[in-house]
């Protein structure tokens, strides 16, 4: 007998990661295309409780010879931190400590954060710096060592960068693990960070991984909306990444 | 204003509407989260009692965030209809609860009530409702709204194709697009979230979808899904844009931090209707809400979700959308726990968006970091289906590979329409059997095969 | 026999197919207390993949339980067809669920196909399937009998009225009875727990139904649901026993421990067969079983609780049966957690029960241990409405007083009912007309007000 | 409007503890029915949680002089005794030796065990004892001291009839609690208790409680039992309480 039905649109799969043209059986998906997803979604489950490789991190940054500090939020587990977003927010009582002696008058923090995903940081984290390597080594602009955040919402961005005294946050985080992309990496900048910014007033990159936004297409979108955000002393709603405000 | 109730000899008292509201609401995550949630199930059951007694009068006397300091407050006070209310003006929230479920809760007698009500009642009185409550009101509440098809008819269930794509590659969306075409699916609109901000994505997205649909004279509407700043440049550039998206809330905090208000709203919907891109009707907006997002956004002013989430409904019906829908297990688990919460969650949002007179849909889904799975969804699908949801979300497996988590597939809307015998929209049925997709909810074994595809496919 | 399959380059190997169908069965506590359950939801994925690979002519070449020792293995080897089995005998349990789904498989192929199917492959197979899969192929599965009144036609759901009380008062009982009776209930069997044991209940009980229903002509049948050796003493003393009653399950061990063998269950199907009380049909046995029981009595040889249950329906179509039904949440958590497992158990065993050809029904319900509520029941009890399931129980409130538990209400089963199109069992239908009960579903408003009563409600 | 449509037998209710005559709101049932179910539920899950009162039966026990032994099955919390039923079923280390240096031979013991209704045990325990008195007291039978047990199941009783060196155990047990009865008692007769018998083997009288069979019903069918017990020389499905064996 036969059963399953393909779909003769098969070939559209190399034009995305999407799962198209699985068949039917019925109405219903083939097996098959169920027990996939059925795995994906307890692997990304287990995604999401894995920690960034943070001692690959560390070597990474040494090695390009990058300052860091180490933080953490108020949420003492992993278990707490995903019901309890508001402690991912804030910074631990010693993070505090640790960020107030280094700070200074920057132009722009950079913040690895977990998020959800630590594969993300782990995976794509250096990769991205490098791709902004070029721009963070030669500009003019000052920069704050860099922080290494664990259990942080994105929203600990805005504590980073006002304890550090930095002009802008451009936290790199983890996005909640997807079963196609349990890595995939987000970046948040948000001008004149403080408690109680706003989302509407933080610009987001988003789908940063191999298989989504590139790392270069990504940092040319993180210089546009630099200099934007320079420009127009805001970052949000108001600053489109379209809008060319590059020196 | 203290609301109180005895029970075995002791006194219990709530200090406020709020209060109360938030007691008596199911156990969920978000609202313990808040410190709002009831603290036992007894306290929870004894403060649904005290509710039952609430006249609802004391809605609109005792506003739960003040008008004045609240936009979103000031505009359903207002649009709030006295004539329409003037039925039930007597009755406490116990006493609406009996009477929708009453025969005398004819499908005329609820659309006639529709702007009588306050949110805040339908939320009231939701919370003093079991699931099988809430499925056997809204069924009755069919809401029907058109643009290019008519959406919300009895025996009909619509659905959103989600071709999204994580760096909005034209080619893999409409990959997505086809697909789903091809399984009988995108009536209520094919509707892509652009991976990227600003103006570009929202241009070039809407102008390929507007080729599609005239290339195959599909009836139905695109939207692209970007904050709607990026959706009303566009429409000054001259972008085909048919539905106009925004993520709303229940409070001008929380709208304030999507950065939106009611004037913006206003705004993009006046240079959507100027467009006069329907064809069968003119609702064009397009509103997405959720259980959690003002608690996220510390903009929810000491309410429960739930009771917040009914307020974004309030506000939607402002400008007669063609879509509606909740996103109700997206956010995560902080919110809505685990499938249990979700689903009735799920069934909440959609029985008070009816009632509130809203072409209601429901993304049926989860994140990874809930404890929910496809079985759950399963089950809300099926259940929302008997409900009459006006749509669902058809994605490629179900599975978003940008927006990372899991909703329902083509394949769950074919499932739900067989087994309850729902249609899609006229329009666009008669679309499918002319294009030899699907016949009587049967997909043809040779559809697809002698599509002609759009070139962007040859190039590579 | 191992079973193995390879994940990420490492390889998975389940010892036997025992181990390998408990470790492929979705979450639920019976299976973690009995030590066989996977140790994470990727192991259970794998174990999925894996038996998705199985032919079907293992279950019949590796019985999980001897024949040698278990007269329940004995039955269920024996009663397989080859011939019915043909059709499928090439067969993976993975293609077997993708066969049940797709459009082939019609209702007729699924009946011919009942006797070639051991429990064993129909449990594998649900084991691969979502809850939508299992509600999708059940409703193709219509499964009808008959006594005095015809269960399980298409479009139809009755109820079982479970009029109990704790000392077994016949005033009490007839309370109950009546009040089920004018809400609509009782058209699959007005069905006793009698509280006490031995001979007399059983003989005063059946008395006054069987006076009942002739005083009111009540096309249905009683039953008194006591130990099959009480039922059997009870005809021999010519009491008016309709349907026999028992509980089983499926080793001979767990029948064992409810006092039972096939020889017993023969002996008492030929007794209520020579009553000859039925009218529209003979099938008379009523089983209830549940997965968990085994476990309990230790009795489960190692096998999850989903798979020995399914074998219990292999025993239960020996009689052909007029009611079976699983009674899902009824003995408590340690074997079904909460309302998620409850929901996915409920529609497993239905689905089950139905491809091995049983007028399946079900007790939504659960205990006061469990995590569950009536949420999750109106949940659950839609679903199976959908499913197309043969009966749920009709109690006054939902609470029963003496078994201590919460199932279906009266209104529960009106609910369903009406979201969903159903009516009760045809003659059943023309009789709540005849007695003004209720037409077309809806309950007049007169009911019951002319009606004469009983005599032994005016003795007190 | 008239909403709530009431039943017109509402005269019923008093010959049943059962929800009868509710009336209904189209096809549901009115809020104040389902509000007092939910209540009534939140209390019986409650009342699973709940310990009996011990201390009163001591006393009570001491009072009417009966000597008792104090032991527990390996179920550690209740919690686990939920999810364990097989823990329910076995004495802890410490308990066995209890018995053990009581151990003789007896021809019954009285177990009283909390099983899921703490409250049957302090509402109906004494009473049902006191119900069985006179026999208790004039039999010849040798009786062993009372045996209370904590996070129990029925077939503990089985291992402490052994233990003790009982040829019949008597399981005085909370059932579990229901929305209309928390208190619910069930009475259990094993002969020859050991490790392993079947629920086949015992008989079971249950819905002992004030709104469900009396004490006195109930002391008259353990009578009944007990003697047939002791004639057939066993119990189980093949002894029936209608029986009369009695001498
Ligand atoms: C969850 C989510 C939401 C939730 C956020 C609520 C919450 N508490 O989590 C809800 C549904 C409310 C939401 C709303 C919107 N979102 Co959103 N959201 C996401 C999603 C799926 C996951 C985010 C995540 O994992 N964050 C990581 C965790 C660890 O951090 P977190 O601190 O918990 O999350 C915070 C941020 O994610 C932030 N956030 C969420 N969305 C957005 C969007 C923007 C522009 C900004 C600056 C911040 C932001 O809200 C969270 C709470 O503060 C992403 C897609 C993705 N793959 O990441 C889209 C995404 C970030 N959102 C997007 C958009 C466009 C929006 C909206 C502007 C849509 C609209 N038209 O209104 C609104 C408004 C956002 C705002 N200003 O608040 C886009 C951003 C595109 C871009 N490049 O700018 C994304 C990439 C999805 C998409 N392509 O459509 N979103
Ligand atoms: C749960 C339950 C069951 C479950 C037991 C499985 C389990 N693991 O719990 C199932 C569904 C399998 C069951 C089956 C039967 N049960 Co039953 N059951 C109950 C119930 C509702 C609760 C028991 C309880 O709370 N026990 C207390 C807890 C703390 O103890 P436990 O150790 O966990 O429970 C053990 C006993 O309850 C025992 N058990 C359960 N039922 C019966 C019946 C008899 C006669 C015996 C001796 C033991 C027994 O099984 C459990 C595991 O060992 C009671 C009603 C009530 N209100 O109590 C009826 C009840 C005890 N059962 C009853 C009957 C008749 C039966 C059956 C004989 C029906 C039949 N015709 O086959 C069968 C077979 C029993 C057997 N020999 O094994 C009657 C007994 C009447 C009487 N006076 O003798 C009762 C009172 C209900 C009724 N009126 O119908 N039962």
């Amino acid at each position: 007998m036969d059963i399953k039905k393909p779909d003769s649109w098969t070939h559209l799969r190399r034009f995305t990661p999407a799962r198209v043209a699985l068949g039917h059986v019925g109405h219903a998906l083939p097996l098959e295309a169920v027990l996939d997803l059925a795995l994906a979604h307890a692997e990304a489950r287990d995604a999401v409780w894995q920690e960034p490789d943070w001692e690959r991190i560390r070597v990474g940054l040494r090695q390009s010879g990058k300052a860091f500090i180490e933080v953490q939020s108020t949420a003492p587990s992993r278990q707490q931190y995903l019901l309890r977003p508001d402690w991912g927010r804030n910074l631990s009582e010693g993070s505090k400590d640790r960020l107030d002696s280094q700070r200074g008058h920057y132009d722009l923090v950079l913040c690895l954060v977990d998020g959800l995903s630590g594969a993300a940081i782990s995976e794509n984290a250096l990769p991205m710096l490098e791709a902004l390597g070029a721009w963070l080594e030669h500009t003019s602009w000052s920069l704050a060592p860099l922080v290494l955040a664990r259990q942080g919402r994105v929203a600990l961005g805005d504590e980073i960068g006002a304890a550090l005294g930095a002009r802008m946050t451009l936290v790199l985080i983890g996005e909640r693990p997807g079963l196609s992309s349990p890595d995939s990496l987000g970046l948040y900048l948000t001008y004149a960070p403080h408690t109680g910014n706003l989302d509407s007033q933080r610009n987001c990159i988003s789908n940063v991984r191999p298989g989504g936004l590139s790392y270069a297409e990504a940092a040319e979108t993180v210089r546009m909306l630099l200099y934007g955000a320079k420009a127009l002393g805001k970052t949000g709603v108001e600053l489109k990444p379209d809008v060319k405000y590059l020196p | 204003m203290p609301y109180s109730t005895t029970h075995r000899g002791l006194a219990h008292t709530f200090g406020d509407l709020k209060t109360l509201l938030a007691k008596a609401t199911p156990l969920r995550s978000g609202d313990v989260l808040a410190g709002v949630a009831a603290e036992s199930q007894v306290e929870r059951v004894l403060a649904q009692r005290t509710l039952a007694e609430v006249p609802l009068t004391d809605f609109l006397e005792h506003p739960l965030i003040p008008p004045e300091t609240d936009e979103v407050s000031g505009y359903l006070l207002e649009s709030h209809h006295p004539a329409a209310f003037a039925p039930i003006r007597g009755f406490t929230v116990g006493e609406l609860r009996d009477f929708l479920l009453s025969d005398e809760a004819t499908p005329q007698v609820l659309e006639n009530l529709t702007w009588g009500l306050l949110p805040e009642m339908v939320a009231a009185t939701s919370k003093l409702m079991r699931n099988q409550d809430l499925i056997s009101v809204a069924r009755k509440r069919r809401v029907v709204t058109r643009f290019r098809s008519t959406i919300g008819l009895s025996g009909r269930l619509s659905t959103r194709i989600q071709p999204n794509h994580p760096s909005d590659d034209v080619a893999g969306v409409l990959a997505s697009t086809l697909d789903g075409l091809l399984y009988g699916g995108g009536d209520a609109t094919i509707g892509i979230n652009p991976a990227g901000d600003g103006l570009k994505p929202v241009v070039e997205l809407s102008t390929v979808l507007d080729t599609l649909i005239r290339r195959y004279e599909i009836p139905t509407q695109s939207c692209i899904l970007a904050h709607v700043t990026n959706t009303i440049a566009a429409m000054e550039r001259g972008a085909p844009i048919d539905l106009v998206f925004q993520s709303i809330g229940g409070s001008q905090a929380l709208n304030k931090g999507f950065g939106v208000d009611i004037a913006l709203l206003d705004e993009a919907h006046a240079a959507g209707q100027s467009l006069k891109r329907g064809t069968v009707g003119n609702n064009l907006m397009y509103f997405e809400t959720g259980q959690g997002s003002a608690l996220s956004a510390n903009a929810h002013h000491g309410l429960d979700q739930q009771t917040i989430e009914a307020r974004a409904y309030g506000l939607a019906r402002r400008y007669q959308p063609f879509l509606v829908n909740t996103v109700v297990g997206f956010i995560g688990p902080e919110y809505l726990y685990d499938g249990k919460q979700i689903i009735r969650a799920g069934l909440e949002d959609h029985f008070c968006a009816k009632l509130l007179g809203l072409p209601m849909g429901c993304d049926v889904c989860y994140t990874n970091h809930a404890e929910a799975d496809q079985d759950d969804m399963d089950t809300l699908l099926t259940l929302l289906g008997v409900a009459g949801v006006n749509f669902v979300m058809g994605l490629p497996g179900a599975d978003d590979v940008m927006l990372n988590y899991q909703s329902t597939s083509f394949h769950d809307a074919l499932y739900v329409r067989e087994v309850l015998g729902l249609r899609p929209a006229p329009e666009f049925e008669a679309w499918l059997l002319r294009m030899n997709i699907a016949h009587d909810n049967r997909l043809s074994d040779s559809r697809g095969k002698a599509l002609q595809l759009p070139e962007v496919f040859n190039a590579r």
